[in-house]
C-alpha cells in the first residue's frame, strides 16, 4: 500500500528562552540542522509542511506565510497542519501522506514555538468553548489533573501509589533531559523535591508539570528510493494514526482515553505490533504531565488498565528497563508546544538510527512516538524502524 | 560596517493584542439557557443511540443524526472528577481557590463541567475532606438570572445540605 | 454588530512579548541614530532594508552591514480611507513601497507631507517614480516609528 | 499515483447563519454523506480546513469544528487554508491509505471583526504591523503597480465587479448579488485608494465539503466522479518589498498543475475558470499569470466580452469570491462550483456550453503570496 517513507534527517533548536533570535530566525535554525543532518540543501526540497499552536500562541495569524523565507518555502508548495498539542504529529502525518503519495521525493516538516512571547495558559484557554467550559477548564493543568483524578477513582488505584509513581516519573525523566543537549530543563531532582513541589492542581505539583519553552524541531521526509540513495541509515515509517473524541471533555471516558486506545492500535496494525511492551525498544510518549504518562503506558498497552503506576515503579520504563520511555527526558523537560510532537518523532528516528549519543537505548530496531492535543481530544501516533 | 553587534540585550516588543467576536449561541443552546433561567437542567436524547446528552447537542457526533428529544435530567449527580486551583487562569469567571468537577447528573449519558462551591474552599486539606469522588452533588442556582451557564450557580456536596 | 439573534461576545486580549532578535535590533538601534540600515547579500550582492539574518532569495547569512539612502523612488503607494478594528493610524493616511537610493528591494512607509483630503489632488501630486525622503520622529524610540514619514523631495 | 475523484459536495449559502458553527458545520456535512449514502464511520478520513482563532474566536478551531465534521474517532486532521486541506486530502487518497476522504471547511465571518482587522494579523509584528499592513492596502499597492505598469484602467476593474455580482444573481448559495454598472463601482466609496468598496469581497459565512474517493470507489459513490487532474501551489517573500508584485508565485502553482493535468495550452484544453478575487483587479492579474492572456493582457480580457458567463472562456460564473467571500472556505467554493458546472448541476447559472475541463484558483496572505491551483475534468 502506497510508497515507503524514511525520515532522513532530523534538526532541533537548543529549546528554553530563546529570546536571543526573533521567530523565523529560530524556525531557521532547526531547518538548517535538519538539511545539514540529511546531507542535503534548501534546492532538493520540493515540499514545506509547517505547524504551531494555534496563532493566538504567536499572535501572528498563518505563520506559514510570516516563515515562508525562513522555512526556504519560497516558489514550493506548502501545507500547513495544525491541531493543536498534537500539532507535531499532524504534521509529521502530513509530510509521510504527501511523499506517499508520490507528488514529492522530498519534503520538510516544520514544528515551532515561542511560548515565552505569549501567554500560553490563556491561549489555551481560548480553545475552550464560551458557552460551557472555558468558565471551568482554565488552564491546561486544571484539565489533565481532572482526568487524572478520574483514572484514579475508575480504577480504584491508591492516591499514594499514583504519587509516588508520577515521582519516579518525574525524576527520570529529569535524568534523562540531562543528557539531552536540546533539553530545555536540565535540573537534578530528587523524588523528595518533586512529592514536596508546590501544589498547580492538586494532586499535580510544580514538578509534575512541563515548561513553556521556545524551541523549533525539523524533520526531512524522503521517498523509497531517494532515501536509499541519499542517507546511509534511515528510519522508515511503520505506522501511524490519529484520533480524536467529541469536543466536550465529559462526552468520553478519559480514563480509558479512546482516542489515545484507538490511534495506537491503527498504528500498531500497521506496523506489525502484537505485543507493544516487548515489540518496541523505546518509547517517546508525549508528557505535559506525569500522571497523565501513566494513562497513556495503558493505552498504549504498555500495561494492563490500572497497573501502569505497579510497572512504573517496578522500573519498566526506566532506561535500563524493558521499554524505555522519553529518554530524551521528554516533554516534561521541553515543550516548545508547536514543535513537542515533532520533537518526540525526531528523537524516535535518531533512537533507531543510532544517533541518539549519550540517550542511546542500545540496538533500538522499533520505537513509538506520539502527541496528544486539543482539551484531553486528540491523539496522534508515529511508529519508526530501522528496517524497511 | 561588518559583524555589527546589538549594542543591548537582546530586545523584545510587548504588546496586547485584541480582537473581538460576537458568536451565535444557536437555537438548541439558547433553549439550553433557557430552560437554566427556569432552573431545569435539559439535555437532548439522539433517537439512535438513546444516549441523553447534557450540554444538549442538536445532533449526536456519533451517530450524526440531528436530536429532537428535550429530556430533564436530575439536578443531583455523582463527582466523576474534581480539581483544585489556587492560580487565577485568563477567562476565569470565579475567582481561585476554586473547584472544576465533572459530574454524571442522574438521567445523563454524559459528563457535566461545572464548579463545586458552597462552603469554605480555603484550606485544600479541609476541601479534600468533603469533595469525594463518587460523592453526590447538588445544583445551586443564581438568584438572578442571566442567560448563562452561570444561572447554574454552582454544585455543592449533599452531606453539607 | 446588533444581531437579532442569541450571541455572545467573545473579545479575545492576549499580552504578547515579540523578540527581535540581532537583525532587528540592530536595524532598529540604527533608526534611532537616524541611519536606515541594510544587510548585504555576499552571494547575489544584493542589499535588503530592513536588514535581515540571511538573504530570502540565496538563503545563506548575511553579516555585512550597510547603511542606505534616506531618500528613494516611490514603486506604489495607497491612500487608505477605512476605517476597522485595531487601525494603527487615524485615517486617511498614506501607505507606500519605496526603492530606497542602495538597496535592492522595496522599503515600507508612511508618505505624509501632502494634503489628503482630496483624492484627485493627491494622485496628482504622488506618482510611481516620484522621489521622497525620510522625515525622522522626533522622539525615538528604536522601532519603526523612529521614521515619521516619507516626504515629497523638493 | 492513485486517480482521486470528486464524488459529491455540499455548500453552504454565504448569507449570515443564525446557527451555531458547530451545527452549521453539521447541516453540510450530513448532507454530503447522505447524498454519497454514506455513514459518518464509512468514511476513512476527514480533513477540516478552518482558520485560527483569529477567525473563529476560538483557539485550535478543529476542536471545536471536530464534531460537525463527523471526525469523532475517525482519522482526522485540519488544514489552514481550504485549499491546502483539498489538495491534502487528495494526497491522502493517492497514497493508497485510504479510499475516502471528506474534506471540509468551516467558517462564520459573521462572527468576527472586519477582514482588515484579522488580515492585519498575518503582518509581522515589528515592522509592517506597525505600518498598518493588511490585505486590502497591500493589494492597493499591488493595483497601483498593475495600473501603472500595463496601462489597465479603472474601469475594466470595475467590470469585474458588474460580471461578477450580476453572476451571482443566479447563484443560489452567493452572498452579494447585484445587477450594476460600471460607473456604481467607480463612484463606490474609496476604501485604500485605487481600490474602491464595490472592488472589495464582502465577509461571508461558509461551510463547505466534498468527498473524495479512490477511481474504484468513486464509481460505487456516484454516476460521474469529477476527477482531479492536476494540483499544485508555490509561497512567495513573505516581505512585500522582496516581491515583484506582478509577478508572484501563480505562474509557479499553475505550471505545477497544468504538468500533472498533462496541459500545455490552458486557454484551449481549460473551458472555465473560477478564480479568487478578493480584490476586482485581482481576476485580471490572476487571469495573465494563469495564462489566459497575454502579459498585461488582463484589461483587454474583460474588454473582450469572453469571460462573461455566457462568453467564450466564463470566469467565476458563481460570482466569485467578490459575491461571497467566507474567507478559509473560499478556495474550496471555488472547486465545488467547477465540478457543479463539470456536471451539468450549477442550476440557473450553468454554462451554456459544454465544460469538460475547469480550473479553480485560491489565494491568501498580502498580494498574493501563496497561490494554489486545481485542475479538474469531467
Amino acid at each position: 500500500m502506497g510508497r515507503a517513507v524514511a525520515i532522513i534527517g532530523t534538526g532541533q533548536t537548543k529549546h528554553g528562552r530563546r529570546n536571543d533570535v526573533s521567530y523565523p530566525e529560530l524556525v531557521r535554525e532547526a531547518v538548517v540542522a535538519a538539511l545539514e543532518d540529511a546531507g542535503i540543501t534548501f534546492n532538493d526540497i520540493e515540499g514545506v509542511v509547517h505547524g504551531t499552536m494555534p496563532s493566538m500562541m504567536e499572535g501572528v495569524s498563518d505563520t506559514h506565510l510570516y516563515f515562508a523565507d525562513a522555512m526556504g518555502a519560497v516558489g514550493k508548495p506548502v501545507l500547513k497542519t495544525e491541531t493543536c498539542g498534537s500539532t507535531g504529529q499532524s504534521i509529521a502525518h502530513c509530510g509521510f501522506y504527501w511523499v506517499a503519495s508520490g507528488a514529492a521525493d522530498i519534503v520538510i516538516v516544520i514544528g515551532s514555538e515561542k511560548m515565552f512571547e505569549g501567554d500560553g495558559q490563556a491561549t489555551m484557554t481560548t480553545v475552550a468553548d464560551p458557552w460551557f467550559t472555558q468558565q471551568f477548564s482554565a488552564g491546561a493543568p486544571m484539565v489533565f489533573t481532572m482526568q487524572s483524578m478520574e483514572w484514579i477513582y475508575r480504577f480504584k488505584i491508591p492516591e499514594d501509589t499514583a504519587r509516588e509513581a508520577a515521582a519516579v516519573i518525574s525524576v527520570s525523566n529529569h535524568d534523562n533531559a540531562l543528557n539531552n543537549p536540546y533539553a530545555h530543563i536540565h535540573q537534578k531532582v530528587s523524588m523528595e523535591d518533586v512529592k514536596n513541589a508546590m501544589i498547580i492542581t492538586y494532586p499535580v505539583r510544580l514538578l509534575d508539570v512541563c515548561p513553556s519553552s521556545d524551541g523549533a524541531c525539523a524533520v526531512v521526509y524522503a521517498s523509497e528510493e531517494k532515501a536509499k540513495k541519499i542517507c546511509k541509515k534511515p528510519a522508515w515509517i511503520k505506522g501511524l494514526s490519529f484520533r480524536g473524541e467529541e469536543f466536550f471533555y465529559g462526552e468520553s471516558n478519559k480514563s480509558i482515553w479512546p482516542s489515545a486506545t484507538e490511534a495506537a492500535k491503527e498504528a500498531y496494525a500497521q506496523a506489525g505490533i502484537h505485543d507493544p511492551l516487548k515489540d518496541l525498544d523505546v518509547a517517546e510518549v508525549y508528557n505535559p504531565f506525569t500522571y497523565q504518562e501513566m494513562i497513556f503506558y495503558e493505552c498504549f498497552g504498555f500495561c494492563p488498565r490500572g497497573k501502569a503506576p505497579d510497572y512504573v515503579l517496578k522500573g519498566t520504563f526506566l532506561m535500563d528497563g524493558q521499554l524505555p520511555c522519553d529518554p530524551s527526558g521528554g516533554t516534561l523537560c521541553t515543550n516548545p508546544i508547536g514543535a513537542t510532537g515533532l520533537i518526540r518523532l525526531a528523537e524516535a528516528a535518531r533512537q533507531v538510527t543510532g544517533k541518539a549519543g549519550e540517550m542511546q537505548v542500545d540496538g533500538a530496531k522499533l520505537a513509538l512516538s506520539h502527541a496528544m492535543g486539543g482539551i484531553d481530544q486528540f491523539n496522534g501516533i508515529t511508529i519508526v524502524g530501522s528496517e524497511l | 560596517m561588518e559583524q555589527q553587534k546589538p549594542k543591548e540585550k537582546p530586545r523584545e516588543v510587548k504588546t496586547v493584542a485584541s480582537v473581538p467576536y460576537e458568536l451565535a449561541i444557536g437555537p438548541t443552546w439558547s433553549k439550553f439557557f433557557d430552560y437554566l433561567e427556569e432552573e431545569k437542567i435539559m439535555g437532548k436524547k439522539c433517537k439512535k443511540c438513546n444516549r441523553i446528552m447534557v450540554p444538549p447537542r442538536a445532533f449526536c457526533p456519533r451517530c450524526f443524526e440531528e436530536t429532537d428529544e428535550w429530556v430533564e435530567v436530575s439536578q443531583e449527580g455523582i463527582i466523576e472528577t474534581w480539581s483544585y486551583a489556587t492560580l487565577k487562569f485568563y477567562g476565569q469567571i470565579p475567582d481561585p481557590p476554586f473547584i472544576s468537577g465533572q459530574f454524571r447528573l442522574d438521567g445523563a449519558d454524559t459528563g457535566f463541567f461545572h464548579r463545586i462551591a458552597g462552603f469554605d474552599l480555603s484550606n485544600f486539606d479541609e476541601v479534600n475532606k468533603i469533595v469525594k469522588l463518587g460523592g453526590r452533588v447538588k445544583a445551586v442556582w443564581r438568584k438572578e438570572k442571566m442567560g448563562d451557564i452561570m444561572d447554574l450557580d454552582y454544585f455543592i456536596p449533599i452531606e453539607l445540605l | 454588530m446588533a444581531k437579532e439573534y442569541r450571541t455572545t461576545k467573545n473579545d479575545v486580549t492576549l499580552p504578547y512579548r515579540w523578540a527581535l532578535g540581532k537583525a532587528w535590533t540592530i536595524f532598529f538601534d540604527g533608526l534611532k541614530e537616524e541611519k536606515i540600515l541594510g544587510t548585504k547579500c555576499n552571494k547575489c550582492g544584493k542589499v535588503f532594508v530592513p536588514g535581515t539574518q540571511f538573504c530570502p532569495v540565496c538563503l545563506n547569512d548575511m553579516k555585512e552591514w550597510v547603511e542606505v539612502g534616506q531618500k528613494g523612488t516611490i514603486t506604489s503607494w495607497s491612500l487608505v480611507c477605512n476605517t476597522f478594528h485595531g487601525q494603527v493610524k487615524e485615517p486617511p493616511y498614506i501607505q507606500a513601497l519605496i526603492r530606497l537610493d542602495g538597496s535592492d528591494n522595496d522599503f515600507i512607509h508612511f508618505i505624509d507631507g501632502v494634503d489628503l483630503s482630496d483624492i484627485k489632488k493627491v494622485r496628482n501630486k504622488l506618482r510611481i517614480g516620484k522621489k521622497v525622503k525620510a522625515v525622522w520622529s522626533k522622539n525615538k524610540n528604536a522601532d519603526i516609528n523612529d521614521i515619521a514619514y516619507f516626504t515629497l523631495t523638493k | 499515483m492513485r486517480r482521486v475523484g470528486i464524488t459529491q459536495m455540499a455548500q453552504s449559502s454565504g448569507v449570515e447563519s443564525k446557527e451555531n458553527l458547530m451545527d452549521f458545520t453539521y447541516k453540510v456535512n450530513k448532507e454530503v454523506l447522505d447524498k454519497a449514502g454514506l455513514q459518518r464511520d464509512e468514511v476513512d478520513c476527514v480533513i477540516i480546513a478552518s482558520s485560527d482563532i483569529f477567525h473563529s474566536g476560538l483557539s485550535c478551531s478543529n476542536s471545536y469544528d471536530w464534531d460537525g465534521a463527523g471526525a469523532f474517532m475517525i482519522e482526522g486532521t485540519r488544514a489552514e487554508d481550504s485549499m491546502f486541506s483539498f489538495i491534502y486530502g487528495c494526497m491522502r487518497v493517492m497514497s493508497g491509505h485510504y479510499d475516502t476522504v471528506l474534506v471540509t471547511s468551516i467558517v462564520k465571518g459573521s462572527e468576527n471583526a472586519e477582514n482588515d482587522a484579522l488580515t492585519s494579523f498575518f503582518a509581522d509584528p515589528f515592522y509592517s504591523r506597525p505600518l498598518g499592513m493588511n490585505e486590502t492596502s497591500a493589494a492597493a499597492l499591488q493595483m497601483r503597480e498593475y495600473m501603472e505598469r500595463y496601462k489597465i484602467t479603472e474601469e475594466q476593474c470595475a467590470k469585474v465587479v458588474v460580471k461578477n455580482l450580476g453572476n451571482a444573481v443566479f447563484n443560489p448559495y452567493a452572498h452579494i448579488k447585484k445587477n450594476i454598472g460600471v460607473e456604481d463601482v467607480l463612484k463606490s466609496e474609496v476604501v485604500c485608494d485605487p481600490i474602491k468598496s464595490l472592488e472589495c469581497a464582502p465577509k461571508s459565512d461558509g461551510v463547505v465539503s466534498v468527498i473524495l474517493a479512490s477511481e474504484d470507489k468513486a464509481r460505487n459513490l456516484c454516476e460521474k466522479p469529477v476527477w482531479v487532474k492536476g494540483f499544485g501551489s508555490s509561497m512567495d517573500h513573505f516581505n512585500l518589498g522582496d516581491r515583484d508584485l506582478l509577478n508572484g508565485q501563480l505562474p509557479t502553482a499553475a505550471s505545477k498543475a497544468y504538468k500533472m493535468a498533462g496541459i500545455r495550452d490552458p486557454r484551449k484544453k481549460i473551458d472555465m475558470a473560477e478564480i479568487c478575487e478578493p480584490y476586482a483587479f485581482q481576476e485580471l492579474l490572476w487571469s495573465e499569470k494563469l495564462g489566459f492572456c497575454g502579459e498585461g493582457e488582463g484589461g483587454k480580457l474583460i474588454d473582450s466580452g469572453e469571460t462573461q458567463i455566457k462568453g467564450a472562456f466564463p470566469i467565476n460564473p458563481s460570482g466569485g469570491v467578490l459575491a461571497m467571500n467566507p474567507y478559509v472556505s473560499r478556495g474550496m467554493y471555488r472547486i465545488v462550483e467547477c465540478a457543479l458546472q463539470i456536471r451539468g448541476k450549477a442550476g440557473e447559472h450553468q454554462l451554456g456550453k459544454k465544460v469538460k475541463s475547469a480550473l479553480a484558483h485560491g489565494t491568501h496572505g498580502f498580494a498574493g503570496q501563496s497561490h494554489s491551483v486545481v485542475i479538474l475534468e469531467g
